[in-house]
């Protein structure tokens, strides 16, 4: 059965709540709304219908094998959906008076000290909305350390790897740096000495990714920090990969200045298909006075918010970083993650992380009999392959991808990292139980075989799908954004 | 660990095949010294365990079902029906990943494009985005697009724009060198922006309502900002206010930044929220954030992909129309649910019965002596002035079992000026009773 | 991707909690269990995944209609489920001091209220759990109220249409009656004159349902009630189909002297596959002193429970009735219940039944075009159709079924009632919109032509489902209840 | 109303189709007298004023989690995990009928085969149904099934079962005129049965562990009944206890009638629970209920559909073995998804947990000056004698916030000789706060 849209249900005078008639008092004079506002109502029944018909046209990680390399999109508990619907966490209001909400302060300080403990930062800048609004969050800090060193208007280039995620240049820009990349060498790494050739007197930072987009763990990282710092840099590492080395690795051990930590990743906040996240932003000695208002502080036996730049100067904590977000961020998510955290407790987050790696090499390991890693060597959370292996079929990587839906799994990430060409980057994660990952790669093998026999079949995947391929050029050409009233088109 | 499947026989087995001895050979590029650090934390715990701890936190939070409640400023407690939650607990939806291969999550693409079509009629606007953070950073988004549509960089925020939104795009505006003009605060509704207006302004971004309640004729504004070149930027932080007052499309704005909270959301301390963001057709190629729109599959048939991803960080890169990659997906599905349930016939019912709340909340504190009301109209939150310090009043109160709003000095807590204001909001959710108890509360405080 | 059972995923050594390790104090000694259970244990990503891609082998009301005939598959709330997990009414044992259920007891107080409103009949049994055990209970009243007279010696014949649910002669069985059937006229009714002859001095009781099996109301009711009292004979009434009516007519109003109510039909239980469901029993004046144990009392503002018979009979209550089933009835399904009848109120359910028999005469009345209906005239609740419309086809009623399933629909109920030659049942319910209704018939209409036509794919349908037709011979034949290890095969 | 989706205008455009001028004309042959009666209960409500009302009954009972709990006889408070309830509320699972269209629905036919091959594994047995309405109907269907299976009409009722299922089994005994020998109540276990049995004899029914929580051998009474032509009933009423002690199918019996509630399912103040029925390969076409069978579909692909139905009401109406047709399908999948997620491994520990936790209490309540140990040899539940009547100490406790456990007096009413027991069981989720707390109450009381 195919499912109309909403609008398209004839519900424009229906609705689908009771409530009481009001009594048509309204004070609103010239101000009230008049003319149709175009909202359809549906009955409860078909409301519910309606969402559960889209809902099975979509493929979750509680399905199957979610392999998307660089979102970590592992198993969400349930436990951390009930414990974020408490009402002690659900129902209370951000601007309730201090004393009524101890308890969702504690928690706040409490997940800051297990990211303070898992990344060995002093300090953690918890209001960041997403990964995304962390390096913003990180790179303001630097921004604004560079100022108080008033050098804010000489170090306006930043240094971020070819491999980076979009989001490090994007970030960049946003704070008014100009990017500048770094090459990689033929290990898929950072190249130590071109990265020291483009340091100088006007980089403001580094922006590096560890483990990196390619799934390998930057050996120098030790001395690309040195050589940045010596060179009067900062170094922003990217943690979206941060999940293949929790527990194993410090951050902080490796001379990293501000790290933002994906929640939703990491830590299992559901993805949501594309949100809410959360993007807390562990901070160096150097940049943690530069922490963006609100935060927690504990103070005999209480805690209370600091929620003005003025105010956090009047606590003596310095400069203080300006507001990013109304409120205090994500804190849904902070339940969830600390539950999580909770849970496995420091010996299941290290093992997590062991086994996610273990999980990745797995793959690679029976994956590279018929296709083609993209470097030598082990990886850690996520196998990178590249199109070698199909070459001359005519069978690319987007056919690869879709004929991986034909097969019921969720294609893996495609034609990133940049630096590698028809890039297949799959990342299983610890979810993912040896029966499954023995059947996945069954699969993927099988594709391969196909695609170096050329089989034309894979050109058209998927084949068993709720849609064929969808014309994205189409889309974009003459973008339909919104439902019309056919006597309106 | 009840969360790994994997079992130490088959640990064993994999790393036969994949020819290692141990794991930790595994993380030979990890220079030796950081590897396996001590971390002080404790081992991992039953479900019971945790759930004896956080529930034990949470029981330290007063929930505001539990008595009286009157706060607002930019978060509201609505009712939200049982199926929202059960919808948006559904594993296809909570646990997909943004709808990057669209043939396989047509269910959360046409959610998305039902929800940017019910942001757009709602906010009278042309188009929508698949939402943002929450309402401040869709207004500090709706800043820095408006510097680029109109190449300026000065920019007027009303003095009735919540402080924390104004602190947000501050802070996006400093980092870019933007100028803010300064705008006193303005508890009456009734400062003169147009006036602001210069040849440099690339936006005035207005809250309607204000953060105080206060509600706005925004038309002669626009038509200011329209002479001048400049956008007109309307912020609307409580949106069930759009089922019973004038949209901003229609009087005239330019961009619509909102926060969709009070429709399907709970109040979460914060977050999670959904931003709304709307614009004019024209402006569609300098929208951040992520799109969904109409297509046709390889059969012909109508489906749906996000779309114009040229504005977006991991196709431009620092060209980027924002560096925004996450969206509120699960938050935007709460939205459309209940949207979708309350319809406009309900909307326009919650919208008026909110109202109805709020005015009979005003007359009843009006009668409290001491206690003078500062908004003429409003929609269902207003601010009253108090003859002392409000911050000390609600603590007061809250130790009575009544949270009677947001205090002033929580809000400007470096200007003195509003420390005797007390802003009060009520929704279809206040009852009579709750009303004659802050009234009687509030009375035996003063 | 085909789904193992949990018993092949090599998972016996595996466990999904996680739980502290006992002591290892055990004074359990000769009792101690040793030797190997045989139970598998999948971690928790791994459990969310098996059955999630089970349950979407499953069709279900929230997908699309459910038009079971005798089922009353409508919407089941939300709000009642969250109801339902209240810790107030979820986390209370059955056998805490009354003085901390009072809330619990006063609920089910209230709901057996509005039951007794609905019928109008003096009292209710709420203990049964599931329509065929109100039967049980209503048929033991009747004995007991047989055994109060003396008659229950003589007394031994219940009289019960042919076109009977399967459950009114099995419980009469139960209770060591002998069934006797009473044959329907031409209009699918209970045929009176026919009735009148099969009273007689051995008559227990008489057990009809009304609305009838083929959707039908028995117009004769009143008259079958007074022929039955008359004869000395109590009046059972079917209560399955009570959603046709609730809010219309009282049974109390037509002589009835006992009814069950499927909560789980009327009120919107969930059905959940199978149960639980739950079947109190409304009782004429002439059965209520013979309701079994437990009951709610209310007295001076409070509530208490009357647990055994003898003290119903300490109370002055006359017989009292034996137990029915430990504790006190289905609560969790009265929470559920009365939540609905709360929500709907008296307007509400009037307009469901009205609705249902809405839908059920539209969908009549848009298929009789092409199908063949199986009496004249309007319908209540349902619709009967007879498979004279495909006669000489070759298609049968199991193949319109079957064809149903690969249009994305759940098939009638087919081949009952038993008068009715290839019966196909279809009850809507009031939950379908018309919309829905309108895209249903269309698609029905257009496997009726293609029956007529004699398409022979209808013969082997369904093709679009987790799977095609099952033996069922086959595993009656050498029935296989349980999974057995490979080895021990 | 929000269940409705019909609209006015639908409503009379399909009167239009139909013919009609009104509904009432639908209903034309409901006697005019008897139609549209005046009823007096109220119109419909919001959702909040449901949730209110409903809300303010729930907070009139003391729930199990709001302090020290030891309530057991028959329903167990065990730590279900989260995972459980988000499955059962899934829409396919929760929204489904009974699986009569084996092609689309799978799903509850392969849980159901799963939970059969559990239930069957847990007691020992070769086969198991698909769950019964509880374990005491479970008892009461298996008594009668004894009944068809020797041709007997005489049943021996253990002093030790449960009243509750005593009462249930002579209920439906008496219908049929079977008899029931008269067995008096057994505390410590000790009660010899074998004695009893005579070539009338269908059945002996024994509970393990029994009412008073002691643990028995049941292999001596089986031998007997095996020598008598007798059946050999074993009642578990507390599932988890079958983790930690001797199956009843290792000792002999030929049915167990069970009770799963504590696997998987909340307390819900005694229903709905789940009955397990287990019993030899060989009675499989006496058993009562439904059944799930492995079979093929026509493309030979493994499949699972309901099977010898020949056995059931809808096919063999009088003839029929029960006259059930329910079962209780969602809490057989709750009890399955939980016990998927223990495996045998979490059971034992479960099992072993709630031993000891019971060994504890025993110990602590040992001490308090005045209380006798009743039971010797026991899992997690133990019977105490006190100096007083135990249902005003249950009351003094309840008042203190402790749930003590269940007195004689609410058991057998009307046998003063019990009334100074009290039933005492704990689980994996009693801490040693509890215990402390229920042994100083006590020490108070008395």
């Amino acid at each position: 059965i195919e499912e109309s849209l909403i609008f398209e249900k004839d519900a424009f005078d229906k609705t689908g709540v009771d409530l009481p008639e009001p009594k048509g008092t309204s004070r609103l004079g010239a101000h009230a709304r008049d003319g149709a506002i175009g909202l359809p109502g549906l009955s409860e029944p078909e409301t519910m219908r309606h969402f559960v018909r889209l809902s099975q046209k979509n493929y979750a990680i509680d399905m199957g094998p979610f392999p998307l390399g660089s979102c970590t999109m592992k198993h969400n508990p349930r436990l951390n959906e009930k414990m974020a619907r408490l009402p002690g966490f659900a129902d209370i209001h951000p601007l309730q008076p201090q004393s009524t909400v101890q308890g969702a302060l504690a928690l706040i300080h409490e997940l800051a000290e297990w990211l303070i403990a898992l990344t060995g930062m002093p300090a953690v800048a918890m209001s960041p909305k997403a990964g995304a609004h962390g390096e913003l969050c990180g790179m303001m800090a630097i921004k604004a350390a560079l100022e108080a060193r008033g050098e804010a208007q000489t170090r306006k280039r930043v240094l971020a790897p070819e491999s980076a995620h979009g989001t490090n240049p994007a970030t960049a820009a946003q704070c008014g740096f100009r990017v500048d990349s770094i090459p990689a060498d033929r290990s898929g790494r950072v190249d130590l000495a071109a990265l020291k050739e483009k340091l100088g007197p006007d980089v403001a930072a580094i922006m590096v990714t560890n483990p990196n987009t390619c799934g390998l763990f930057e050996r120098d990282v030790m001395a690309i920090a040195e050589a940045v710092h010596e060179a009067g840099g900062y170094f922003y590492c990217d943690g979206a990969n941060f999940n293949a080395i929790a527990g194993k690795v410090r951050p902080g051990d490796l001379g990293v200045d501000a790290m933002h930590i994906n929640l939703h990743k990491t830590f299992s906040t559901p993805h949501g298909g594309g949100g809410p996240g959360s993007g807390p932003v562990v901070l160096s000695e150097a940049l943690a006075p530069f922490a963006p208002v609100p935060y927690v502080v504990k103070e005999n036996g209480g805690y209370h918010l600091v929620e003005t730049r003025r105010a956090a100067e009047a606590e003596g904590e310095g400069h203080a970083g300006g507001r990013l977000t109304a409120f205090h961020g994500q804190m849904g998510m902070f339940v969830r993650a600390l539950s999580y955290m909770l849970s496995h407790g420091l010996d299941g987050i290290r093992q997590a992380a062991e086994d996610a790696v273990l999980n990745a090499n797995y793959v690679l390991a029976r994956l590279k009999t018929e296709m083609t890693p993209a470097f030598e060597g082990y990886c850690m959370h996520e196998a990178l392959f590249d199109d070698r292996f199909m070459k001359g079929t005519g069978v690319e990587t987007i056919d690869f991808a879709k004929a991986m839906i034909d097969e019921g799994y969720h294609p893996m990430t495609t034609y990133f990292p940049l630096v590698v060409r028809g890039a297949m980057l799959i990342e299983p994660t610890e979810s993912e139980s040896r029966q499954e990952l023995d059947l996945f790669c069954d699969a993927l093998l099988s594709i391969a075989r196909r695609a170096k026999a050329g089989d034309p079949a894979l050109k058209s995947a998927p084949h068993h799908a709720p849609r064929r391929r969808l014309d994205e050029t189409a889309a974009a050409r003459a973008p339909i954004l919104r439902w019309t009233a056919p006597d309106r088109e | 660990m009840r969360y790994l499947p994997l079992t130490a026989a088959d640990r064993r087995a994999m790393m036969d095949v994949i020819g290692v001895r141990e794991v930790d050979d595994l993380f030979r590029d990890v220079p030796a010294a950081a590897l396996n650090p001590k971390i002080d934390l404790p081992l991992h715990k039953s479900e019971l365990e945790v759930e004896r701890i956080l529930s034990a936190m949470a029981a330290k939070n007063r929930a505001a079902g539990a008595g009286p409640f009157f706060v607002g400023c930019g978060a509201y407690r609505h009712h939200v029906p049982a199926t929202v939650d059960h919808i948006i607990q559904r594993s296809e939806f909570l646990t997909a990943y943004t709808p990057y291969q669209p043939e396989i999550a047509q269910g959360t693409l046409q959610y998305l494009f039902e929800f940017q079509t019910q942001v757009a009629a709602l906010t009278g606007m042309e188009v929508a985005n698949a939402s943002m953070y929450d309402g401040s950073t869709a207004c500090a988004e709706a800043v820095l697009m408006a510097g680029r549509v109109t190449k300026r960089d000065r920019v007027v925020l009303s003095g009735g724009l919540h402080p924390h939104y104004a602190a947000v795009a501050r802070t996006n505006l400093d980092l870019v060198g933007a100028k803010v003009a300064a705008v006193p605060l303005d508890p009456g509704g009734t400062e003169n922006l147009a006036a602001l207006i210069d040849a440099n302004t690339s936006c005035v971004v207005v809250q309607n309502p204000d953060v105080f309640g206060n509600l706005r004729d925004l038309s002669p504004l626009a038509a200011a900002c329209r002479e001048k070149g400049a956008l007109l930027i309307a912020v609307v932080t409580e949106a069930v206010s759009l089922g019973a007052v004038r949209s901003p499309g229609e009087m005239g704005a330019d961009i619509v930044a909102g926060e969709g909270q009070s429709i399907g959301n709970a109040l979460n301390f914060g977050g999670p929220y959904v931003g709304l963001f709307a614009t004019r057709q024209k402006y569609v190629r300098q929208m951040p954030g992520r799109l969904c729109g109409q297509t046709v599959d390889a059969d012909g048939k109508r489906g749906f992909v996000l779309t114009l991803s040229t504005r977006e960080q991991h196709i431009r890169r620092d060209k980027a129309t924002s560096n925004i990659c996450t969206n509120s997906g699960l938050c935007a599905l709460a939205f459309t649910v209940h949207m979708t349930l309350l319809g406009e016939k309900g909307l326009r019912r919650v919208a008026m019965l909110s109202h109805e709340a709020a005015c009979k909340t005003a007359d009843a504190l009006a009668k409290v002596p001491g206690v003078k009301i500062e908004t003429e109209t409003f929609f269902n939150e207003f601010t009253i002035r108090l003859p002392t310090n409000a911050s000390e009043v609600v603590n007061a109160l809250a130790a009575k079992g009544v949270l009677a709003g947001v205090p002033g000095g929580r809000l400007w807590p470096h200007d003195p000026s509003t420390h005797d204001l007390l802003v009060v909001a009520a929704t279809e959710m206040t009852t009579d009773q709750d009303i004659a108890a802050v009234a009687r509360a509030l009375e035996e405080v003063l």
